[in-house]
């Protein structure tokens, strides 16, 4: 299977991705001008500043052509992986329901926290048990998750919070503790921690892995 | 300040954006705390927002650019000011 | 300015009459206005080093690992297959105390700029802060700012900031230093040089337009049309975009990938006029340049303005004639402006066109070389320059209070408010973060192939003040001993000399033996100074800053897997002191906090702490040890507690009555707290010696109790005189006889993190 | 979006603050380029600066509120609209 990650121009992670993802599968990186996703089975939006994160977080780099293909790409049940900026940019594109807003203490926070998995049963987590706690990174300036009261019961009762900040741990000050969502066709994800900053004991943990192996996992049973 | 009108049918613009009501705004919570210990007193109800300044040669298309671009619907509000 | 008195326009811009006298003579006539900003800028201390130079020249520069060395943008080390690594600390101090955001920010930006330009990408950033007292609300408003600057930058360009320290004193009230750090790893065979070659080729200009920014003191040479309310027109404080800087940055490693460049300059102080006329002396060429191609950010600009805009996030490049397009091609890729600006020819001379008018013409030499050198008059002063810090502890002090005040104390408290604020992980690299190592380590490949760096940054202005020669061995010695905790064998040596006006004997004096140290400590470890920074004028209206040259080192680590921890990791295990140890309370923070200012430090033997430093580098990289902690500011008591706190464990030790309070609450170079299994700690008494080996007790429990205990004769005497010379340390140790507290301690671990934590509030309104 | 006065004396402003002429104005210029690859032709002169939004009891305040907290006099001007 094969993973494609997406680089504008302002990404900061996507190299580190590129290698999270050379785990499990294949990987290739997509440039943002490009309409091509070259044949991925996952899609990531990887994390950084896409341009600059000038205006709102994610807002200019959802007009990028290749968002187009991505767009297309998604409606047609394929899997998208948003991290961190790319989640701003799956809310700011409409592929996931809500929006980040800046954090409570208005600072850019960089913290090894834990976060549950509140729903095993997504092609994001199947490698995870559910409220298991998995230990990854946060590093974000505007990860306060919101979406309207109404919008987010339905979101629960969906199975659509699929990660929160475990209890305890000082966050941003997200709606619910939430930390990752899907949208309700379950394809599209977005989540504010790094799990491809933890993929390597040696710089933290290995508990992200854990996602990119549901996604290659997912995408090779699709494929057979 | 002042706005100065470029070319000939150019229309100078003032886009204001402030979070919608009922959002927490730790921003404009934050300038309301400090007020007090720069000695200004009842201050209240403080929202910090954005302002986007733009000369558009087509005034018709600023709301479309507001709705698709200049903010985000879900979290914030928008109001035009045209200036000339 | 005087009514009635016509000052010269070379007076404003800085220069002295004879210096004005020597331009003349050197181009045979009076410069006009676009010449004489441009030797305005090129021989004022920023660029010409002209109270700097000759000292300089006595630091130690060669090395088996050098591959670049002072003279380009950035120092260079071999890491091995093919590898280098670039680095280079700068100082942003005066615009930071401007604008501390942005001044800190662009500070980041620039010393990225310095690394990128020979071709390396930029992996990691390091800071080094001084601020005043932070009790003082201007002190608070510009930590804040600063730390949110550098921030800012490093984050949105996706720099990992790993490292960096800050200390707060009140000589930096007026004066706060913002000093910079970035490493960055390349191709050894795709480094570039920023020499212009090839008579011919073309000088590219590429990056963000030029504006009005920084141009301030020159504005005296606008011509008079410009009318009244222009001045505020002439931004001095210059925005940084990281953006914009994060496409140049891929863009130019395309460049260079690509092999489609004969050279390439960053455009920092002095913009246009420094970096194209480096490039033309080191290539001995000239340069042809037409302002009117320039880009600009605003209309009307004077060819004078764009010749000395500091406007960030631009670079300078030469390209051969047939590659132009590609050139243009990528930049185009990355969304960068790119223009060609002029042409590299055989004139020796920097001429400056405004389209086909010939606006400036300088001979290259009398502008880049001609710069005059000041010999310093450097002189003792005869009396202390620096007044006492208040006393923030009344003797007699409570011991437990007293290791609780100095945990408390800024300077020593956690600085997570700050660090967790930097994005320390992008880039895959990180294997120690800020505040888990006495050095970041950062992997060279994935998975820790190819083994890592470790790189720290230190800095103590008071202990410099003390002493300056000493303080400054110190410096090095402890920049040293934060890379062998972790294992590394230091490559090479960046500084940036922070001090006061040069020109006045005392700060002259400091200046000479800082730099006499830097030189004698280097040349004692074999550690290569491979580039660096000088900043001086460092006055407020209170005095001078405390001499702070900076110092940040790099080395190399085989493994990255058996790093140790700065915690204590594991119950039972052994704890020891080793190296040569010799506390004192001179300089030390306790002095600080009662309100004392030693006038000298106790002498070191560089042979035997280089020795030392060889035996903790050894003991760390086979992972004979579990962790190691240098012991720097505050003393052993602090050491032990943040081996504690940093892994929630307590710890019991038996310290002896003699010197029992300088051991605890003193100070001195050369101490390393580790700890280990038994068997592991017999070995490493084995190779140290009885002279360098300290049991001091076990990992474990909820406390940390450091107990006044009856050691045998032989313990007793050896902890109390770590070695020679006893006289010395002694009369040294002394200083505090009432004041400072005799009596065992017992703290819990979390009383101890309390207090840590503390000592820097999340938010300070 | 309407601004509505709270109490009695109660002023309701809005500080508009905007980068100075001269200084370079990053975000600008990201949403000036940003704008033709999204249909919009003809714009220019972009700029983006914040909104504040509060209820002042006393307005002859705001200007020093404006100097001290709201604005960085160094990089920013700024320009107050009362609206009741
Ligand atoms: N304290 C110092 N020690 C060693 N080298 C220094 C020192 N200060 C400056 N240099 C060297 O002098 C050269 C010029 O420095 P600088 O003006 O800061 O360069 P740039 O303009 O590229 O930022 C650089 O190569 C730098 O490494
Ligand atoms: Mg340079």
């Amino acid at each position: 299977m094969k993973f494609g990650v997406i680089r504008f121009p302002g990404s900061c992670d996507e190299v580190d991705a590129l290698l999270a993802c050379e785990r499990f599968g294949d990987a290739e990186l997509l440039w943002h001008g490009d309409r091509e996703l070259k044949g991925a089975d996952v899609v990531v939006v990887p994390g950084g500043f896409s341009y600059g994160d000038y205006l709102r977080a994610g807002a200019i780099a959802r007009f990028s052509p290749v968002m187009e293909a991505v767009s297309e790409f998604a409606a047609g049940g394929g899997l998208v992986f948003g991290i961190c900026n790319g989640f701003q940019v799956l809310c700011e594109a409409g592929l996931l329901p809500g929006a980040l807003l800046p954090n409570e203490e208005l600072r850019f926070i960089c913290r090894q926290m834990d976060v549950v998995v509140e729903n095993a049963d997504t092609p994001f987590t199947r490698t995870c048990a559910r409220g298991e706690r998995l230990s990854i990174p946060m590093k974000h300036m505007s990860g306060r998750y919101y979406a309207p009261g109404e919008q987010l019961d339905a979101m629960e009762a969906n199975g659509q919070v699929v990660l929160r900040y475990a209890p305890g741990g000082p966050h941003n000050g997200s709606a619910r503790d939430i930390a990752g969502v899907t949208n309700e066709a379950g394809n599209v994800m977005g989540l504010m921690p790094h799990p491809e900053h933890a993929v390597d004991p040696l710089t933290g943990s290995t508990d992200g892995g854990k996602l990119f192996e549901s996604l290659a996992r997912e995408a090779a049973a699709v494929a057979a | 300040m002042g706005s100065q009108v470029g070319g000939e049918a150019l229309v100078r613009a003032r886009v204001l954006i402030r979070p919608k009501e009922g959002i927490l705004d730790p921003q404009g919570q934050a300038v309301e705390r400090a007020l007090p210990a720069l000695g200004f007193q009842g201050v209240s109800h403080v929202h910090v927002g954005r302002m986007v300044e733009l000369d558009v040669e087509d005034a018709s298309q600023l709301d479309q650019m507001c709705e698709q671009l200049l903010s985000n619907p879900l979290i914030e509000d928008y109001e035009i000011v045209e200036s000339a | 300015m005087n009514a009635g008195t016509v000052p010269a326009p070379h007076r404003e811009l800085g220069l002295t009459d004879s210096e004005y006298e020597l331009i003349c003579d050197r181009i045979g006539r009076v410069p006009n206005g676009v010449e004489l900003a441009m030797f305005s800028l090129m021989w004022s201390e920023h660029c010409g080093y002209k109270h700097s130079r000759q000292l300089l020249k006595t630091l130690p520069t060669e090395g088996k690992a050098v591959v670049m060395g002072p003279g380009e943008n950035a120092g260079a080390v071999d890491v091995g297959d093919g590898l280098v690594v670039a680095f280079k600390v700068e100082s942003h101090n005066h615009p930071s105390a401007v604008e501390p955001f942005q001044g800190a920010a662009t500070g980041v930006g620039g010393i990225l700029r310095d690394v990128f330009a020979i071709g390396a990408r930029p992996i990691a950033i390091l800071d080094s802060l001084r601020f005043g007292e932070l009790d003082s609300p201007r002190s608070q408003f510009l930590l804040d700012r600063v730390v949110g600057g550098i921030a800012h930058y490093g984050n949105s360009i996706g720099v990992a900031t790993v490292g960096g320290e800050i200390a707060f004193e009140a000589p930096y009230e007026h004066n706060c230093l913002v000093n910079a750090m970035c490493l960055g790893i390349g191709p050894r065979d795709k480094l570039i040089r920023s020499a212009a070659a090839g008579i011919g080729n073309v000088i590219v200009l590429f990056g963000a337009l030029t504006g009005r920014d920084g141009i301030g003191g020159a504005s005296v040479l606008a011509s008079a049309e410009l009318g009244e309310g222009d001045a505020a027109k002439r931004p001095s404080v210059q925005i940084g975009d990281p953006f914009e800087e994060k496409r140049l940055l891929e863009c130019s490693l395309e460049l260079l990938d690509g092999g489609l460049l004969r050279s390439l300059q960053d455009l920092g102080a002095a913009g246009l006029t420094s970096s194209a006329s480096e490039m033309a002396s080191k290539g001995e060429v000239g340069i042809d340049i037409d302002v009117a191609r320039v880009p600009l950010r605003e209309p009307g600009m004077e060819p004078f303005e764009i010749m000395v805009s500091e406007s960030q996030e631009r670079m300078l490049c030469v390209v051969e004639p047939d590659r132009l397009q590609a050139v243009l091609d990528v930049c185009a890729k990355w969304e960068v402006r790119a223009t060609a600006i002029g042409e590299v020819t055989d004139t020796r001379h920097m001429r400056i066109f405004s389209g086909d008018e010939v606006v400036g013409d300088i001979p290259v030499e009398a502008l880049v070389d001609d710069c005059p050198v000041y010999t310093l008059e450097p002189e003792a002063p005869s009396e202390p320059i620096y007044p006492r810090p208040p006393a923030r502890v009344e003797p007699p002090v409570d011991g437990e209070e007293l290791l609780l005040e100095l945990l408390r104390s800024p300077t020593v408290a956690s600085k997570r408010w700050a660090y967790e604020q930097y994005d320390t992980l992008v880039g895959s690299r990180t294997v120690r973060r800020a505040g888990a190592a006495d050095a970041a380590v950062l992997q060279l490949a994935p998975d820790g192939g190819r083994g890592a760096i470790a790189t720290a940054i230190d800095g103590n202005g008071r202990r410099v003040a003390i002493d300056p020669y000493t303080g400054t061995v110190e410096n090095v010695l402890e920049c040293a001993r934060n890379l062998a905790c972790v294992g590394a064998e230091p490559l090479g040596l960046t500084n940036c000399l922070n001090f006061g006006n040069p020109e006045k004997p005392h700060i002259a004096w400091q200046l000479t033996e800082s730099v006499r140290g830097l030189g004698d400590a280097c040349r004692a470890l074999g550690v290569p100074v491979v580039g660096g920074n000088v900043s001086l004028y460092n006055e407020g209206s209170e005095g001078p800053i405390y001499p702070t040259p900076i110092v940040g080192m790099v080395g190399w680590l085989p493994d990255p897997e058996r790093v140790p921890s700065s915690a204590f990791v594991e119950e039972g295990h052994e704890i020891a002191l080793i190296g040569p140890y010799r506390p004192s309370f001179a300089g030390s923070e306790t002095e600080k906090l009662t309100g004392g200012l030693a006038d000298g430090l106790p002498p070191l033997d560089l042979e035997e702490q280089g020795r030392a430093l060889g035996v903790i580098r050894d003991a760390a990289r086979e992972g004979l040890v579990a962790s190691a902690h240098d012991i720097s500011e505050g003393g052993l008591g602090v050491t032990l507690a943040e081996s504690c706190m940093g892994g929630g464990l307590g710890a019991r030790v038996e310290l002896p009555h003699t010197g029992f309070a300088p051991l605890v609450f003193g100070e001195g170079a050369g101490g390393v707290v580790v700890s280990g299994t038994g068997a592991a700690m017999a070995e490493l008494e084995r190779r140290l010696g009885a002279e360098s080996f300290f049991r001091l007790g076990v990992v474990g429990g909820d406390r940390l109790e450091i107990v006044k205990a009856d050691l045998t004769q032989a313990g007793e005497a050896a902890l109390a005189a770590s070695g020679a010379p006893e006289e010395v340390a002694q009369a040294f140790r002394n200083r505090l006889p009432d004041s400072v507290p005799a009596a065992s301690l017992s703290i819990p671990v979390a009383d101890l993190t309390v207090a840590f934590e503390s000592g820097i509030p999340a938010k300070f309104s």
